[in-house]
């Protein structure tokens, strides 16, 4: 049998594989480097950048849940310039695309850290973050509200002719009325789903464990609810869906494509095994072998059907 | 270099109450590790505890290739990691982190370690008398049962001072206090509780000694990835965060803002 | 040392300790004798009770999640009218209050098992599931909207005297709403959370796993979504909070106290340890004596300070 | 009565591939247990897997106190439990579920059982041997090697006819075909893979035959409280649901609703 076809495309982004990182969880990339080659991904996705450097939260910024993790990061990042100036060789040195997440305490951030990126080049993609628990201004703020969901998406929209990839909050009542709203307003892709708004206790001090009270959740914890998230939007809109949440297994990743995501980002599980991404493009070949399916995309969203 | 491992495990011996010692096998790990890196340790196979645990290396044997690993009960993770058998695997990745800087062989160097805090400094007294580099050892801990591997130490022919904080065994007190009249130290170590720590980089700093201290904080990624495990240090203008598991564990003692 | 106190008062309904149980999770209360003397607990709360007998969703109805599970039971009940024939005789002859969760297709079902259980007498308060996610009409449908929530509540508080505890969905972008929402409408206290909506894949039947497609997530996983939740409802209004979602220990419980719970309810825990409730009221007890605390209403919501 | 116990376990033997054997001691539970009880097994130290698994009492010796669970290693709760060691504690609650009805000493009975599903009928053979009952066992699987305990059930004395998919023992082809010509049999209890019972139960009914069968669902509670167990019986007006945990997980093969 001939090798079945892995190759997607997430709103004009060419990916040789449905896999990539989740922002964040694997920095720029070079800190996988050792474990990992990044090269076998479909694309990789960069930690969250902003208009300026962030000194990002007060520590602890991390802490461990069942089956999950806290994190209240508050994406520290050195800003677009530095990213350019430092990063952007090496991103043009992988023989795979790199899309940049990117956030803003305003639209208009948003909307030049956008247009720095894609004057710069060497960028295949955006993803756009309204969706960070973690910052007080932005973020979150922006993708709760479709209103201004829209409105961030549509100055990005014009601040770029790159592949748009706007990443949902789960923290929200209903979702698809987002994903409805940054259709509209010209995202070429999804991505879902951030992190759950959450907090932990420390019983013995009395007060909370994270610096910054609360953070977001990941890890396989919130599996059922980033599935159950990507199945909506796949009914409601027609743009392609990177799923992630929790996914650290082929298996995983392959509820998540029935589901009808086109592509898997893997975050937290990166920090658990630093080849997982790796491995979880074998295993995705391996299933549509031993099931006899010639491309990826014809188990997009089949579990619908 | 760093490596992802499934080392084999030689021995996991309960050295008293909650502190254990792990012995595996990885030349791989022993040829390229140094003092004051980590290795980030899976303890579980499943979910929960879902993150790698962060452990000092302890010791180093190249010729055997045999890397040990200190460590005290705290939660889950190290607990599962105290029923580990010999014979079972052990998913480890590093060695992690940019750890102590050697001294010169001229120099007369001390360590001061508190209660698990021993572990990293060990692998760094291996290192300094196999370069016959002269070093004492400032031991504390609360208790005399909690003073670790202090015969092990003392086989590589160190000079011991003890301290514990019941009385119990060495000096009563604080370690910290030994050091106070201590003569002639061109370089200090040190690894333990925040306090002592402090403690000493004080000292040092007023004294004028060259001194790095390792640090703990929590962990994801281990590699610098994630921004979890972020300390803060002086730098020319503002305070920077940097991060502990790839900028650390070791620090120079007079760049920690230690009141954060 | 004296005992310290454990009693608190949830809307006027007075306990003698702050442990109760999650409805759908303890049955009726006989299901659970054999392994726990269920008088020790402060309440006791059982299985979502509706005007006329329900079926349930088909089958499977459960599944589990890494540290957590879904559930698709689908309010499976005999009825308000069985109920209160066959179990009000039970509940008469325990030395605890029952909290009796009361759910409904229209905001006159609500009221109606609402009107027949306190003429029935032997109840001692009401839990309104305004957010139930696996059932078509009523559930979290009242619960995610905060105009409805109140109008179910208003509906309820014009059907009976009973303390009325109004039982809140995590599945909303802003959950102090619908707390300010109901508070206004006359609930005397809450009840947090509900379950997460979620749902699983099953890959090697490319269908979901649940006979229902999606589920409610509950169990460890959603620990700290669930503490978030009572950390923010405290801040928003002022009655007493039952805290639940992922509660397993005595530890779990103080977390959620501090976070501002007044009292807590075990769920899925009861399926690991049958005997969980009462060694949590135990565990309580012990922190308090440890900590020299004299009584646990001190420690409602010190999170916060 | 029903029992939260901690048993030491005695062993847990594999038999084959997937298979194990695990015996414990619990005189409580071997006093109490009927045939087609189950227990409520925790598995694992850690939230994941977070619930129990409901595994069938296979063996009841009460003059020792000791209790016998055949399983198939099926994911990781049950890969948990192939790990454990003799000496180590094993947390149960149980017996749960309602067991089989027994049959009138005169009766002459067959129990047929498809891979697995041997594990609840071999107490039942157990007790109805013990009681001088006449029983015939046909057992099934796919293949020679997933027979399991046959050895066992022979020495109960009982007669048995083999059956297996690939034909390498017994006769080739579903155990149900062996059933099909045998004389004299006054009750049937089946257990097995769905659709083995359901030509079981067909074939009863056809031969008007009392059958019982032990079904399976997914468990949360196992005791009737969380409604997840369902199964759909047929009953006076409408078909209805009940719980394989309280009301089963043995029923009488004319209420299931087998088209489910
Ligand atoms: C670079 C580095 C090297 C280390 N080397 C060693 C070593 O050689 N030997 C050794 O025994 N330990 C070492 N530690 C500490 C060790 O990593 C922790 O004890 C371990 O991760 C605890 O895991 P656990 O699952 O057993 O406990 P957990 O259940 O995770 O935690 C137990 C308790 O400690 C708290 N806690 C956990 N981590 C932290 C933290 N970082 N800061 C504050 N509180 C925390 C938890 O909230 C909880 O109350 C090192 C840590 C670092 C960062
Ligand atoms: C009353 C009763 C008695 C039982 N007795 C025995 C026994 O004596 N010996 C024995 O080996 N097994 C027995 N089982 C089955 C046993 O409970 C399961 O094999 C076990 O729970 C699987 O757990 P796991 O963690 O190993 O697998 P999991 O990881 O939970 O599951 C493995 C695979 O099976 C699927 N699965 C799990 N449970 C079910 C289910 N109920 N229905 C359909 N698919 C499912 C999962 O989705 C997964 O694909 C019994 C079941 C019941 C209900
Ligand atoms: C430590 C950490 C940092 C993160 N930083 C970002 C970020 O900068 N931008 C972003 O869009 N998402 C960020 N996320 C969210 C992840 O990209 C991802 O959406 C989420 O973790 C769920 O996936 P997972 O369960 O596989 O981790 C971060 C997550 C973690 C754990
Ligand atoms: C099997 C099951 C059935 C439930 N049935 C109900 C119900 O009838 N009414 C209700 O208000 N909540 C119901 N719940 C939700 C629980 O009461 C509780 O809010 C939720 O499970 C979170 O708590 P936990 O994580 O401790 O289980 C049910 C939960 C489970 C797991
Ligand atoms: S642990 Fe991830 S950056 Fe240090
Ligand atoms: S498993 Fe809970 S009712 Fe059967």
């Amino acid at each position: 049998m001939t090798k079945p076809n892995l190759a997607v495309n997430i709103g004009g982004l060419q990916m040789k594989n449905p896999v990539t990182t989740a922002s964040g969880t694997f920095g720029f990339g070079p800190e996988y480097s050792p474990y990992i080659d990044i090269n076998q991904l479909g694309a990789v996705v960069v930690k969250g950048t902003t208009l300026k450097p962030r000194q990002g939260n007060p520590t602890p910024r991390m802490v461990e849940t069942p089956s999950g993790i806290l994190n209240s990061i508050g994406l520290q990042n050195p800003g677009v310039e530095y990213v350019i100036e430092h990063y952007l060789p090496y991103f043009k040195t992988l023989q795979t695309p790199v899309i940049v997440n990117i956030s803003g305490d305003t639209v208009e951030d948003y909307a030049q850290v956008a247009e720095k990126l894609s004057q710069a080049g060497g960028v295949a993609a955006l993803e756009v973050n309204i969706s960070c628990p973690n910052v007080k201004k932005g973020g979150m703020a922006f993708g709760s509200d479709p209103a201004m969901a829209a409105e961030v998406t549509a100055a990005v929209r014009s601040a770029t002719n790159l592949p748009l990839v706007v990443k949902l909050s789960p923290n929200v009542t209903d979702i698809t009325k987002v994903a409805e709203s940054v259709t509209k307003a010209g995202a070429n892709a999804l991505s879902l789903i951030n992190t759950l708004l959450g907090m932990a206790i420390d019983i013995n001090t009395g007060r909370p464990v994270l610096g910054n009270i609360m953070g977001g959740l990941s890890g396989p914890a919130v599996k059922p609810v980033a599935l159950r998230a990507v199945w909506q939007v796949y009914d409601a809109v027609q743009l392609p869906i990177i799923g992630m949440g929790g996914i650290s297994t082929a298996e995983d990743a392959l509820e998540f494509i029935m589901a009808g995501a086109s592509a898997v980002a893997l975050g937290t599980a990166n920090f658990i095994n630093p080849r997982v991404a790796v491995e979880v493009v074998d295993g995705i070949e391996e299933y549509l072998t031993k099931n006899g399916i010639n491309d990826v995309n014809e188990l997009v969203g089949v579990a619908h059907s | 270099m760093s490596l992802l491992i499934n080392a084999t495990i030689l021995s996991n011996n309960q050295l008293n109450n909650n502190h254990y010692l792990m012995k595996f096998n990885s030349g791989q790990l022993a040829a390229v590790a140094k003092p004051g890196q980590f290795l980030h340790v899976k303890c579980g196979g499943t979910t929960d505890p879902l993150l790698r645990r962060p452990i000092s290396i302890h010791s180093v044997n190249k010729d055997d290739g045999v890397v040990g690993l200190l460590y005290r009960v705290a939660g889950k993770g190290t607990k599962l990691l105290s029923q580990k058998k010999p014979g079972e695997i052990l998913d480890v990745m590093g060695p992690l982190g940019n750890g102590f800087t050697m001294p010169n062989t001229a120099e007369k160097v001390a360590v001061v370690g508190g209660g698990i805090g021993i572990a990293p400094l060990y692998y760094l007294l291996q290192k300094m008398t196999a370069e016959n580099i002269t070093c004492k050892a400032y031991l504390g801990a609360r208790t005399a049962a909690e003073l670790l591997v202090v015969e092990n130490i003392k086989k590589l022919g160190i000079d011991i001072q003890l301290a514990s904080d019941d009385g119990s065994t060495g000096f009563h007190g604080p370690v910290t206090e030994l050091l106070k009249d201590a003569p002639n130290i061109d370089r200090l170590y040190t690894c333990g509780p925040l306090p002592m720590m402090k403690a000493v980089a004080q000292l040092a700093g007023e004294r004028g000694i060259p001194t790095q201290v390792s640090l703990e904080e929590r962990m994801g990624c281990g590699v610098g990835a994630c921004l979890a495990c972020t300390c803060r240090v002086k730098t020319a203008g503002d305070n920077q965060y940097k991060r502990v598991c790839a900028d650390g564990p070791v620090f120079n003692a007079g760049e920690v803002v230690w009141d954060d």
